[in-house]
């Protein structure tokens, strides 16, 4: 059993089975990361006793966009690239749901770069999990952003041959940025710990999660799989604190304050160590919800107020309403 | 207060006026030309007003590019259009004066009040330029009144370049007769924000203007009015539209800033939280449109309000929330085409891109306002049609309606145009999100929050509880209720009504915010002898009921629209390849019926005598005789 | 190696046969039936291969939804469709084979050959599903053949489900009497990157198949061939567009993946660079569109190509490129909308999108391919009209021919399809980069680098020597002779010809990849004693000449394409509603004629004898009861 | 007179006035920043001696993006956000031109984010000019991802409420940047030299300038203009080297060597200085042309391959060509 956060600060959770918040048999391969992550967002919605239909999970287009049809929530899956704008959309007028963003490399970082720039700048209180597999699963291996060099692909036959991009570097470089993490499919505990933490935090909370996708890159994690000494775990104690049992494997840990951006930078940028854990975290970047909240007006007063901007623009007859005058 | 015209003597008498006020921009002639406009639409006058804008935000000065202001046509009754050309200018300089005549705008004999300090400028090109434009002016007939602006009004203030355009408003109050006290009222509201001291200076301008005619021009026109008896509003296409949103009861308009849609959101910036409303700017067009998307699943109706560019851009959304049945309004405010083309002018080129944009099978309400108060009501349909069918609907407005004034009866606001609240309401055991009816299509939306309605909406082919399906049995059924639901909005719609006459030689057919131009060139026509009637639509897609048996009873039918159709009588040109105008297509291809098309697209409002002239070359030439004067 | 069929005793002729393999996916039944058809073809035979595609990447095995493989239709003529149901199919369980039954791709009486290890499989469940099955095929009769695929190939592989699909094609060649030494050519061609041993056993797998379908099946047919006297190639439809690119002497095609279009990139990832060529992958197909507009600009002609989504969100680069008048070839590879739809299922639901799609006046060709051969040579033709015209040339596909694999003559290269080196000749004093012609608006394209010829191209309206251009004369001459290009273009077509008669009952027109079955299911009616003519369109826009004619000739005309229209009998449905397909509404809106249409939105090619059965249904009872049998 | 470095590397300049490189008269207002960066790289097309026709000046949509229409060159004035793209396309057939790209903060930081980020990706040997004036210009004031917080526009009128999007972190976020740098307009021999070490930079050269717009943010940079000590002047003999005269009115110089990103990164995000000069530069990432050169086969060989390539896919009639086998 993994203990996350939320089940050591809050009271028991009540005894809802894991299999309560899915509505429909996943159909990712075998072995396929998207799994794992779909379970740690079920035990999350469990520990933390979201009602289903308080649930939001917005998707773009790929495997890993499919979770919603898994997830027993409401569920938006759009088009690609373009989970983010439709979850602000969402959010802004509905504070009251909690909104997960289920993303892939090239769905967030490719397509969809422009959108997942700003909503670090807009930060809208969401969960963004971006599953990146490293390459293009659902249109069957294509290069994406973030396939390693030389990992040949359909349309790279011979290997790719651009740098990958490093999607916690960009976060990192992004304005207003209030929460990088990362996880892996492999390591539940981290995972969900994690998640929890994005979910607790006000704000846009960015994980992304190296996800293994058996089909077309079977193997391209094992190394670290393999050998955790290739990771390094970033704990705080006020972010990601692994049990003690966890912590003995991974030889290669920091404790990282998460508030040090520079440190954030360099661990993200370190080639030697996957760093997993979480980066980065500023609770004090207005959410876009401050900054916009929802004023529902009784209808009388919206009425009052219309009345007041037709005033504006409004020529009277002859005496009425002289007086007012602001025309 | 009194709003009733002082009678003066010599007075000539007018039905309407067409007056444009021009300088290089900065010296504040739009300003001078919506005041002039303002105070005569208090006064009961019709009014509608066309905006002069130079190509560059900063266009050389005195070039004949760089006019920049504002067209006023002043009327007894209520009009829709700009007109044809002035009938009397006030221009600044002699440089911008001359770009509207090269470009058409001055009607023969037109009267000219133009700044005459150029004629003694230091410069010797300039006084010579200014020689020149008088000489050809006098020569060609127009009525040339030089006057002395600068000169007055530096009497009054240091920088005559700040204060011309209030002198100039007293010059033509003075000449048309208007209130002289109400032209005061407005000048004081137009510098409200400002210090007392400024404010007096411009009344003083004002009236300076007003005493300068009054004492050295023989000119007194009177366009009778008819005090209002009820309150108007007089704003413009863009202010009407953004109202419109606001009493919809729609509370999110994303949107990325592009000309000529922009300035409706800018005023929606400052007046929508008051109501309870957000203007989200979004990165680009693409995430505009969704975000509205967002907004609306979640249980509001939101717009995303954009140009052609930003149309074309919002393809792909458009056709996600027609497959999810997203209710979302989509506004358009078109210019000229093609790409970037004339951001500043107008056009009507996006109407086919409207109906048959987006790939696979999309179907969407597609109207058009007509003219400035129809920009507010249009918004309002839009919501509820909308809500209803839970689709997408485009509503086509253009840069010409958008910057036109126009003054209208103030809306009496309904409590049912504004939403009810977010429905949480629990979702009763089995229904499903997409519970067709199998006639007209329609089903229940299932909003977030709601408890038993957990789905997952999806732009793939899915089936009525929105699991993803590619079976060909469902896949059919699903598209044919979409499509259906265009039927079923269709049958709520009123037959068409045909203006003019309702049989005849021609009847011309026209949507959008060609309506007043349209319909002064038929009533021109028509008292030239000939029947013809007209047709002006408020639904593109669908078509309402009865326009095919409206063709029916004359001889001929034509499209008049602003955009783009080969001419036939072009040398390559024949039945084979001639592209048609595109409500012509959309007509020709439902009715079968020959409809002519014939449009222009020089970036400006189409001018009643240009249509006239269009529809006399369509018609017999039995009664071409008795046509002629006008 | 001998092509010449060995005759066999009691081998039954057939003019054509539809055969079907299918598996759970993985299990190579679309390997088994490509390299059946490709047997089939070296032999001479016409094919026609469509894929069977799972809709999920790893779908449950042994799931109704879950079947993969392959169907090749066989003829002794060369065909252009996979015709209606399976004639024999071969199936690993009986759950794919019950997927295939439920969808009605079984035809009445179908042969089957069924694994039958199932029959005792260890899961009671399992094993009672299969008894289910065979029942059900018994009953309704079906010509069951119980094969023990799986116990026969133990004898030579310890896993038999990497072997199963060889031993299938043994038994299919068997049947069909193709040439074994043929097959094990093939087999071998397969394996030719696998060790010696892998091969050695797949042949003795597919020799073994052959053995036992001869020692113990009653089935023996021949589809007379004739051997090919010339070269063919064999490849589907994405992989002629991509050699079709490479030929056609561009040099860039920027894409960004997207199902069905993808897989030409991935063909042309691995070889265009041998030809100088690069396939650009881009951030998104906004960014692969403008990246091919700079590739063109710069002197070459380039591709994007994309599916309807990505069609979509190109929108306003085509824009771009029909106002710059940058050639530019984009290739859309429709498939089943609207939004993300059914993304490896076929529609033809892109066709208005791409004629009306872009705000503004944008003109742009647009034709389509109608069988594999087509988009090789389309491409070509695609170039050429792009880089005479200077215009946007839309080709459009779709995932049936994507994935559809068909013998052609293999074309002879001409020098003239290659690009000629870039132009840097100097541009003479005083020439234009928009000198129109006045009657053909064409103009000489300038290239960067070229000396004197230095201007700025631009989106915006602009003159002849591309400076930006407010004016509202230039704005019309600009469009005018844009629009032009399509009229000139237009002439240089030739007149269609129809096919079937030339006059009569009813005339049958289609476009793109329905070529086929229109084609078979005219030739069934025109048996059935009407008089049918077809006309299949490879220019949407402009139309070539001589429709309007051929059309007045028959009594009737309908459309018949793979997108949707309402059908005439929907309660609602009424002729000032009714939506029909994209092919019908162009044809109405030019000729005036009350053009039908029918179609159908299931994802799947449009099959003859569906078309067979719209046509009759349109067709004057006189004849009806002479018609019945076939 | 200003000296560029090109100026001190190469022969003397031959005398081509510099406005052999206007084709046309500026329309941007008066005291705009646009019109001071046209001048630079008019001065740096002369001090190149780049011949008219082999430069291609690339831009996007907005006030900024009129500047190819000015300049005597190929232009390419494209769609709004698109430029890069273009460019790339252009350059990945012509590596023989010179491509300028001009931008602004809409249309590069903004709709043209994705292509942005991507660019530097790819790393073409682009010239990158981003006039950033912190506004929407040509549509008329509107808040733009860098309108600094509190500043107000027709879309903000109670002032922006975001912290503006720093194109220079994001920049130095960017996976394989490799050149990033920062100019102003009132600065020209800052602005030159660094114009000419862009040019100079095999690869994706980004310059970001702060480019006054007196019609809509009148004295929006004036505590930078008026106090030459808020600014860090970044300086480094193999980078920008000012003069001494220069140098003497910035109390706050940074000699930084330009491969440390670390620096340039902290250099970057200190709100308290406003850096100008050459931040980064890496001149090892393979450029995209590197990646994909270019090849023009003489047409006979070009027929022959075609034909292997159809080879692959033929069958023959009985007899033919039975021994190449490889079908
Ligand atoms: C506009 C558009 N472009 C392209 C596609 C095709 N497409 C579907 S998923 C996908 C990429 C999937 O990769 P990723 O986002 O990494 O998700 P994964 O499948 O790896 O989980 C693409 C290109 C599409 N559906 N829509
Ligand atoms: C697709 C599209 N969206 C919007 C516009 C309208 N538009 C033109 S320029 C511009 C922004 C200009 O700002 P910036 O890029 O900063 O350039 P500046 O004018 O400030 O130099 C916008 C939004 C457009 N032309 N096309
Ligand atoms: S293809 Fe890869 S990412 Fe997609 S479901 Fe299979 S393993 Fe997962
Ligand atoms: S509006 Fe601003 S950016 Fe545009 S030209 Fe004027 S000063 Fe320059
Ligand atoms: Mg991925
Ligand atoms: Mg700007």
């Amino acid at each position: 059993m993994t203990t996350t956060l939320n089940e050591r600060l809050r009271v028991p959770v009540e005894d809802r089975p894991l299999d309560f918040y899915q509505c429909a048999i996943s159909r990712w391969c075998t072995g396929c990361g998207d799994n794992a992550i779909m379970t740690a967002v079920q035990r999350l919605c469990r520990d933390e006793h979201l009602p289903p239909e308080r649930v939001v999970s917005v998707s773009g287009i790929g495997c890993s966009s499919r979770l919603p049809h898994y997830l027993n929530s409401y569920g938006f899956h759009g088009l690609h690239g373009r989970a983010l704008p439709v979850a602000e959309g969402i959010k802004s007028r509905r504070p009251d749901l909690h909104v997960f963003v289920i993303t892939g490399d090239g769905d967030c970082c490719s397509i969809g770069a422009a959108h997942w720039l700003h909503a670090f700048r807009y930060n809208p209180d969401l969960t963004v999990l971006l599953h990146d597999n490293g390459t293009y699963g659902l249109t069957k291996h294509q290069t994406s952003p973030t396939t390693p060099l030389g990992v040949r692909t359909n349309t790279a036959p011979t290997g790719a041959a651009m740098e990958p991009l490093d999607p916690l570097s960009v976060a990192l470089g992004a304005t207003n940025a209030s929460f990088v993490a990362q996880a892996v499919d492999w390591l539940p505990e981290v995972l969900s710990q994690i998640l929890s933490l994005a979910f607790h935090h006000r704000g846009f909370a960015f994980v992304r999660i190296l996800q293994r996708c058996p089909e077309f890159l079977p193997g391209l994690f094992d190394p670290w799989i393999n050998d955790p000494a290739r990771i390094r775990l970033v704990t705080h104690d006020d972010a990601l604190t692994p049990s003690a049992g966890l912590a003995r494997s991974f030889p290669n840990r920091e404790v990282h304050d998460p508030s040090d951006l520079d440190r954030a930078r360099r661990i993200a940028a370190d080639r030697e160590l996957l760093p997993v854990g979480l980066l980065y975290r500023d609770a004090e970047v207005p959410t876009y919800e401050d900054l916009h909240p929802v004023l529902r007006l009784p209808s009388e007063r919206l009425q009052e107020r219309m009345e007041d901007e037709l005033d504006r623009f409004t020529i009277w007859p002859d005496g009425q309403r002289l007086a007012q005058g602001g025309d | 207060m009194t709003t009733a015209t002082i009678p003066r003597q010599a007075a000539t008498i007018l039905e309407r006026h067409v007056v444009d006020v021009v300088s290089d921009s900065g010296e504040g002639a739009q300003k001078c030309g919506q005041s002039f406009a303002a105070i005569a639409a208090r006064m009961g006058n019709g009014i509608w007003t066309v905006e002069i804008i130079p190509a560059e935000i900063q266009p050389p000065a005195r070039s004949i590019e760089g006019a920049s202001g504002n067209r006023t046509r002043i009327a007894t009754q209520r009009i829709r259009t700009g007109g044809d050309a002035a009938d009397l200018v006030v221009a600044f300089n002699e440089q911008v004066l001359l770009g509207r005549l090269r470009a058409g705008e001055l009607a023969p004999g037109c009267i000219v009040l133009l700044e005459s300090s150029w004629a003694t400028y230091g410069d010797p090109e300039v006084a010579a330029s200014y020689q020149a434009v008088t000489d050809e002016l006098r020569r060609d007939g127009y009525r040339l009144h030089e006057v002395p602006m600068e000169q007055e009004c530096l009497r009054y203030v240091e920088d005559a370049r700040r204060g011309k355009n209030m002198f100039a408003l007293g010059l033509l109050c003075g000449i048309y007769s208007l209130d002289l006290d109400l032209a005061r009222a407005q000048v004081r509201t137009i510098f409200s924000t400002k210090d007392a001291q400024l404010v007096a200076r411009n009344v003083q301008l004002l009236d300076a203007g007003w005493a300068w005619a009054e004492d050295n021009l023989d000119l007194r026109f009177q366009v009778p009015a008819t005090p209002p008896t009820e309150p108007h509003v007089v704003v413009n296409g863009n202010t009407a539209l953004a109202l419109g949103v606001m009493a919809s009861g729609m509370e999110v308009c994303a949107m990325y800033p592009i000309t000529p849609a922009t300035s409706a959101s800018h005023y929606l910036s400052e007046a929508f939280e008051r109501v309870g409303g957000i203007v989200h700017q979004a990165e680009d067009e693409i995430a505009a449109a969704h975000f509205a998307i967002g907004a609306s699943y979640a249980g509001t109706c939101a717009v995303t309000i954009t140009s052609g560019p930003g149309y074309s851009l919002k393809q792909e959304a458009i056709g996600l929330a027609v497959m999810g049945e997203i209710p979302l309004v989509v506004i358009d405010v078109q210019r000229g085409g093609p790409s970037t083309g004339q951001p500043t002018k107008t056009e009507q080129g996006d109407l086919l891109t409207a109906v048959f944009g987006s790939h696979g099978d999309a179907p969407k309400v597609v109207m058009a306002a007509s003219d400035v108060e129809d920009c507010f009501y249009s918004v309002i349909t839009a919501r509820r049609i909308a809500e209803t069918f839970n689709t997408v609907v485009v509503l086509l407005s253009d840069a010409s309606l958008a910057t036109a004034q126009q003054p209208f009866p103030r809306p009496e606001l309904r409590q049912d145009w504004f939403a009810a609240p977010v429905d949480q309401s629990p979702i009763p055991d089995g229904a499903a999100p997409y519970a067709w009816n199998e006639r007209t299509g329609l089903a229940r939306r299932f909003i977030p929050g709601q408890p038993g309605g957990t789905h997952c909406l999806t732009g793939l082919a899915h089936d009525r509880s929105s699991t993803v399906a590619y079976g060909p049995e469902i896949n059919q059924e699903a598209i044919r209720h979409r499509s259906l639901k265009l039927a079923a909005f269709q049958q709520t719609l009123r037959p068409v009504r045909v203006g003019g006459d309702g049989d005849g030689d021609l009847l011309v057919i026209g949507w959008g915010s060609t309506r007043g131009a349209i319909e002064e060139a038929v009533e021109r026509v028509r008292a030239g002898g000939y029947r013809v009637g007209r047709l002006h639509l408020r639904f593109l897609q669908p078509l309402a009921p009865g326009i095919g048996e409206a063709m029916a009873h004359f001889d001929r039918v034509v499209c008049v629209e602003n955009n783009w159709s080969d001419r036939a009588d072009d040398p390559l040109i024949d039945p084979d390849n001639r592209r048609f105008g595109h409500l012509a297509w959309l007509l020709r291809a439902r009715y079968l019926v020959d409809v002519d098309s014939w449009g222009q697209v020089r970036g400006q409002p189409l001018a009643p005598g240009a249509i006239e002239a269009a529809l006399r070359a369509r018609l017999p030439d039995r009664a071409a005789r008795k046509v002629g004067a006008r």
